[in-house]
């Protein structure tokens, strides 16, 4: 397992994170940058594991959400402060939802047939425009994950040979798990 | 009137003939839903009519009425030539098939080349309705019917000329005549060539493989190719290559009866035989022919073919090599006779 | 379908397999490109059942999605509830009862059973032979009624809560099961009598639809398909959940990855549910079948959770990712049987239309399941 | 419609066409057309236990040819949706249409705000002749159905209903 984690690491991966696996149902997370997925993929197959599945997260709207739980816990904290001091409590501070770039994250599953090790490599992509390499080079079996993905997300994986509507009907230009997908 | 007496008993014969396909077609149907049913674990049609004896009728009233569709992209003269180009060749053979002494329609010196010139019409309209319906999974369907056809065809006919060898007739009511107990019958005449059994079962999966039956129905593998030939017709359509199928079955089994299992005649002297015995053995062969579908699942064109080739031919030429040496061999040793 | 176009060779076609096809089992469709009855090229499209199961995940609460989880592939519809049972359970932190636990395995072994001999049936039907799916289904029968007396459904079960099960098993349940498993083990012979020794059976099958270890692993297959290829992998044994290891069972597996080797690794699969259930009847304990502290309203912690169970098809993941609310924010399954008709492209090639058709009746699919 | 405008018959075909509708309720042969979950119960009908054949309706056929009547057992997604209506196409007259379970009349549980998938009911497609409710419904009900079926075609029921 140090070995695969050094592995990672000379990716190099963003971060490699042991999880927590009674928790969590996973043992490694990996959080790499959209170029490193394939050399990710290639650590995986040398090491004899096996792509269980590719999906997409939309984030749209978290780092938002982020920055608005901040905003209002210091603003409850200011509160909190103004009337222990017995002050006028100050004006809340509204958030700042300037400069956002909303994400999308690819998750990929990897587990190994004969020990138990469940491997889970995270890389988020930029919301508009989604893109990131194909890995169907390294498993063939990818290539109707990334379909799948391409379905729901829009998200492209340049490389892969075929990438039109799959599940939906073959005219489809809508991306149903989007969170802002509205019929 | 009185003039043409030869006439009128032809007319007579055709009209009963024709009954008598079109009934068997219809309750051999009702026979194979409940032989199914039995072996299933059912019990088959059971609500129309007692026993379900009806259901052949209200099948047939439907599919009589039912619209015949000619969708548009087939060829309109052979997709409609087709389904009477299986049915009338099956009737037809019908008529030299003698049902006892005298209940044959047509007594003809050559009726075994008769059957089988008739029965290779039958291939040439499976081949038009496959190829006439445009359907890519009808045309494969021809494709293999022909193959199949035609390579059965080499070892019945190989075992027929077996048989004319050994009865030195084409007539099959002397066939039949020459056969008047069981241990006469043809399947048990060791004395003609100790290969008779296996020539008999020979002959029957021939018969299976030509009349498209399980496990030699690739022409109409359901899971494979959706109906096969008959993918595109319906109501009659479907019904006459349906009744087609039923009485070939009949011809192949009435064949092996009249050339292997005595025809008309009573296995034992002391019965007398007749007709009742000639539908019996062919029921008996067409149940065990029901009994063989639904018990085996089906064959690949190339298991099929291989089988016919590799298995069928050599040994039915054996067997004509064994029966010829014999017919010389027999009377030199025990003196012509 | 462009190399058809440029092909100088003019015998090849199209042959568009379904989505209506008594071979597919469902509406799956193949392109198939063949040449006579050789299949140059195949390649399944999916979607002709896409039921939109990962978006009404976030539509609704967790408890209520779980209706869905037997929807996915009702044949083994216990299994899925088990698995996204779990990965809830696991994310809220949830204990579920050791009654509950021994009631959860032989409803799913049970249910197991049924799948793999309705797949018996359906796969033998596939090769041309009607009667032993009859068989299959009158033996299934039985089965239903036994989980239906518990479940309430004969088909799509939604038996498991969060928690446990929802109803404990009646009084005659028990007898009833081990009368049934008696049975089997009678009918068990009769169908290898019947099927497995068969020669046109073993000629269909032996040697035809090869997949190597190697190939399963490029591309994620599980289950039945990766067991018949040699290798030894069921989430069962491999990472033991709910009280499987409590119970002497083996993994069948056999090294040469055809058609018969699939085929026999699942009637092998029958006989182990059976020695799993009857041992689960042996000791079943007694105590309560839901966990007496489980909210009304489930909010996990913000955070990725997965969880696998073994399936009557391979391997069943639940991926949920939960923002703290009480609906999923993203809920991904994932379904053994799509990575395992994945395979099916490179497999098929260059094999004859009825072998092809065999192999795909061989990876027993349940297109629901495929789709979503 | 009022009766009132139908002139009288010079030729009867009543009884006649009493006949065919017994023959053909007698006669209704399934296409072997499944979509989903539902499709396992319609097998199961078909199967020893509850065995259709009593009534002649097991001849699935395969090819939408030979069919009388297409049990839409299923989710339809927009997908499947023309493929659905081309069978519906391809059946020859006279035909009818059985509606089994709560996808097939309604959507079911798939229909729900915001579903981009699905198709809400088959008769958004076709004329529907008889509906069976059910998530599956269970194999005495699509016998039922096809009771009903029988009824509508000839006007007279079978067996006696039984009362709820």
């Amino acid at each position: 397992m140090e070995n695969l984690i050094a592995q990672f690491e000379a990716i190099p991966a963003l971060a490699v994170k042991e999880a927590d696996y009674p928790v969590r149902g996973y043992h490694l997370e990996v959080t790499v940058a959209p170029e490193a997925v394939v050399a990710a993929a290639e650590v995986m197959d040398v090491a004899g594991y096996t792509l269980e599945a590719i999906t997409g997260i939309d984030w749209l709207g978290e780092e938002a959400r982020r920055r608005e739980a901040g905003v209002k816990a210091r603003n409850a904290a200011a509160v909190k402060a103004a009337k222990e001091a017995e002050e006028e409590p100050p004006e809340p501070e509204t958030a700042d939802l300037s400069g956002i770039t909303e994400e999308m994250e690819v998750v990929y599953d990897y587990t190994h047939y004969d020990h138990l090790f469940r491997v889970m490599v995270r890389c988020r992509v930029a919301r508009d425009n989604p893109g990131l390499p194909s890995i169907h080079q390294v498993f063939a079996g990818a290539d109707w994950h990334e379909k799948e993905t391409h379905d729901f997300f829009g998200i492209v994986f340049s490389g892969n040979p075929d990438l039109v509507p799959f599940i939906l009907p073959e005219d489809a230009d809508y991306h149903p798990l989007l969170k802002d997908f509205s019929t | 009137m009185n003039a043409h007496p030869e006439i009128l008993r032809l007319l007579a014969f055709l009209a009963g003939l024709i009954i008598f396909a079109a009934l068997n077609a219809a309750y051999l149907v009702w026979l194979e839903r409940k032989v199914c049913g039995h072996i299933q674990r059912r019990i088959g049609p059971k609500e129309v009519g007692p026993f379900g004896l009806l259901q052949p009728l209200a099948d047939g009233i439907k599919l009589m009425t039912k619209q015949v569709l000619v969708p548009p992209q087939v060829d309109p003269v052979l997709f409609r030539l087709a389904p009477a180009l299986v049915l009338i060749p099956a009737i037809m053979s019908f008529v030299v098939i003698p049902f006892s002494a005298n209940l044959v329609a047509r007594e003809i010196n050559i009726g075994l080349l008769l059957v089988f010139a008739f029965a290779s019409v039958n291939v040439l309209g499976l081949l038009l309705g496959g190829w006439g319906s445009a359907n890519k999974y009808a045309v494969i369907s021809a494709a293999r019917c022909v193959s199949q056809n035609v390579a059965y065809e080499i070892p019945m006919l190989i075992t027929v000329i077996t048989m004319v060898m050994i009865t030195g007739t084409m007539n099959l009511n002397e066939i039949v005549l020459q056969q008047p107990d069981i241990s006469q019958w043809y399947v048990f005449r060791f004395t003609a060539s100790p290969l008779m059994p296996v020539a008999f079962l020979v002959f029957f999966i021939c018969s299976l493989a030509e009349t498209n039956r399980a496990p030699f129905d690739l022409g109409e593998a359901e899971s494979e190719l959706i109906a096969g030939f008959h993918t595109e017709y319906s109501g009659m359509g479907f019904g006459l290559f349906f009744m087609g199928e039923y009485a070939n079955i009949v011809i192949g089994a009435s064949l092996a009866t009249v050339l292997f299992l005595g025809g008309w005649q009573s296995p034992v002297s002391f019965i007398p035989g007749g007709w009742w015995w000639f539908l019996a053995k062919v029921y008996f062969l067409i149940f065990t022919i029901m009994w063989i579908r639904w018990t085996y699942p089906r064959t690949t064109l190339w298991g099929l073919l291989n089988l016919s080739w590799k298995v069928l031919i050599p040994i039915s030429l054996l067997n004509l090599l064994v029966t010829g040496g014999m017919l010389k061999l027999m009377p030199l040793i025990f003196g012509a006779g | 379908m462009i190399d058809l176009a440029l092909s100088q060779n003019k015998e090849i076609f199209v042959l568009n397999l379904g989505p209506q096809h008594p071979a597919t089992h469902g509406v799956l469709r193949v392109k198939l490109l063949m040449d006579g009855e050789y299949i140059v090229s195949a390649e399944p499209v999916l979607g002709y059942i896409h039921r939109m199961h990962e978006k009404m995940g976030e539509n609704r609460t967790w408890a209520q999605f779980m209706p869905n989880t037997g929807r996915l592939d009702y044949l083994g519809a216990l299994s899925y509830n088990h698995g996204y049972a779990r990965v809830v359970e696991r994310a809220a932190g949830i204990e579920v009862p050791e009654r509950a636990e021994y009631l959860r395995v032989i409803t799913v072994e049970l249910n197991r059973i049924a799948s793999h001999l309705l797949w018996f049936g359906a796969f033998v039907l596939d090769l041309g032979g009607f009667t032993p799916l009859l068989y299959a289904f009158d033996d299934r029968e039985m089965i239903l009624d036994l989980l239906e007396s518990v479940t309430g459904a004969r088909l799509t079960f939604c038996y498991f809560r969060f928690g446990g099960v929802y109803n404990d098993i009646d009084d005659n349940f028990v007898p009833g099961t081990r009368a049934f498993i008696k049975r089997l083990r009678k009918r068990m012979p009769e169908y290898h009598n019947l099927v497995t020794k068969n020669i046109i059976i073993i000629k269909r099958l032996r040697d035809v639809g090869p997949i190597s270890a190697g190939m399963c692993r490029r591309y994620g297959a599980t289950g039945p398909v990766a067991r018949g290829s040699g290798i030894n992998y069921d989430v069962r044994k491999n990472e033991p959940y709910s009280v499987y290891p409590e119970f002497d069972f083996d993994i069948p597996v056999y090294e040469d990855g055809d058609s018969m080797a699939r085929y026999m690794v699942r009637m092998d699969e029958i006989e182990q549910s059976m020695r799993i259930v009857e041992q689960a009847l042996d000791r079943l304990p007694d105590g309560p079948v839901m966990a007496e502290k489980v909210p009304k309203i489930i909010k996990p912690k913000p955070g990725d959770y997965y969880s696998v169970v073994e399936a009557a098809r391979g391997t069943f993941g639940v991926r949920v990712v939960s923002d703290g609310t009480n609906t999923p924010y993203r809920l991904k399954l994932r379904s053994p049987t799509f990575s395992n008709l994945s395979l099916y492209g490179e497999a098929a090639r260059g094999m004859l239309l009825a072998d092809a058709l065999a192999l795909m009746g061989s990876l027993d699919l349940v297109i629901p399941e495929i789709d979503r | 419609m009022g009766k009132e405008n139908i002139p009288e018959a010079i030729v009867r075909f009543a009884p006649l066409d009493k006949l065919l509708g017994i023959g053909r309720a007698n006669s209704l042969w399934p296409m072997t057309f499944g979509l989903a979950c539902c499709a396992i119960e319609m097998m199961a009908a078909g199967a020893a236990r509850f065995d259709l054949a009593r009534f002649g309706a097991e001849v699935f056929r395969p090819s939408p040819r030979q069919c009388d009547v297409m049990i839409v057992a299923g989710t339809i997604s927009k997908k499947m949706a023309p493929a659905v209506q081309t069978l519906y196409d391809q059946m020859p007259e006279p035909k009818w249409v059985i509606a089994m379970g709560n996808c097939a009349i309604s959507g079911g549980p798939f229909s729900f705000k915001g579903q981009y998938g699905i198709v809400e009911g088959v008769d958004e497609l076709f004329p529907v002749d008889i509906y069976i409710p059910g998530c599956p419904p269970r194999p005495e009900a699509l016998i039922e159905g096809i009771l009903e079926l029988e009824e509508k075609i000839t006007g007279n029921r079978r067996w006696p209903r039984v009362e709820a």
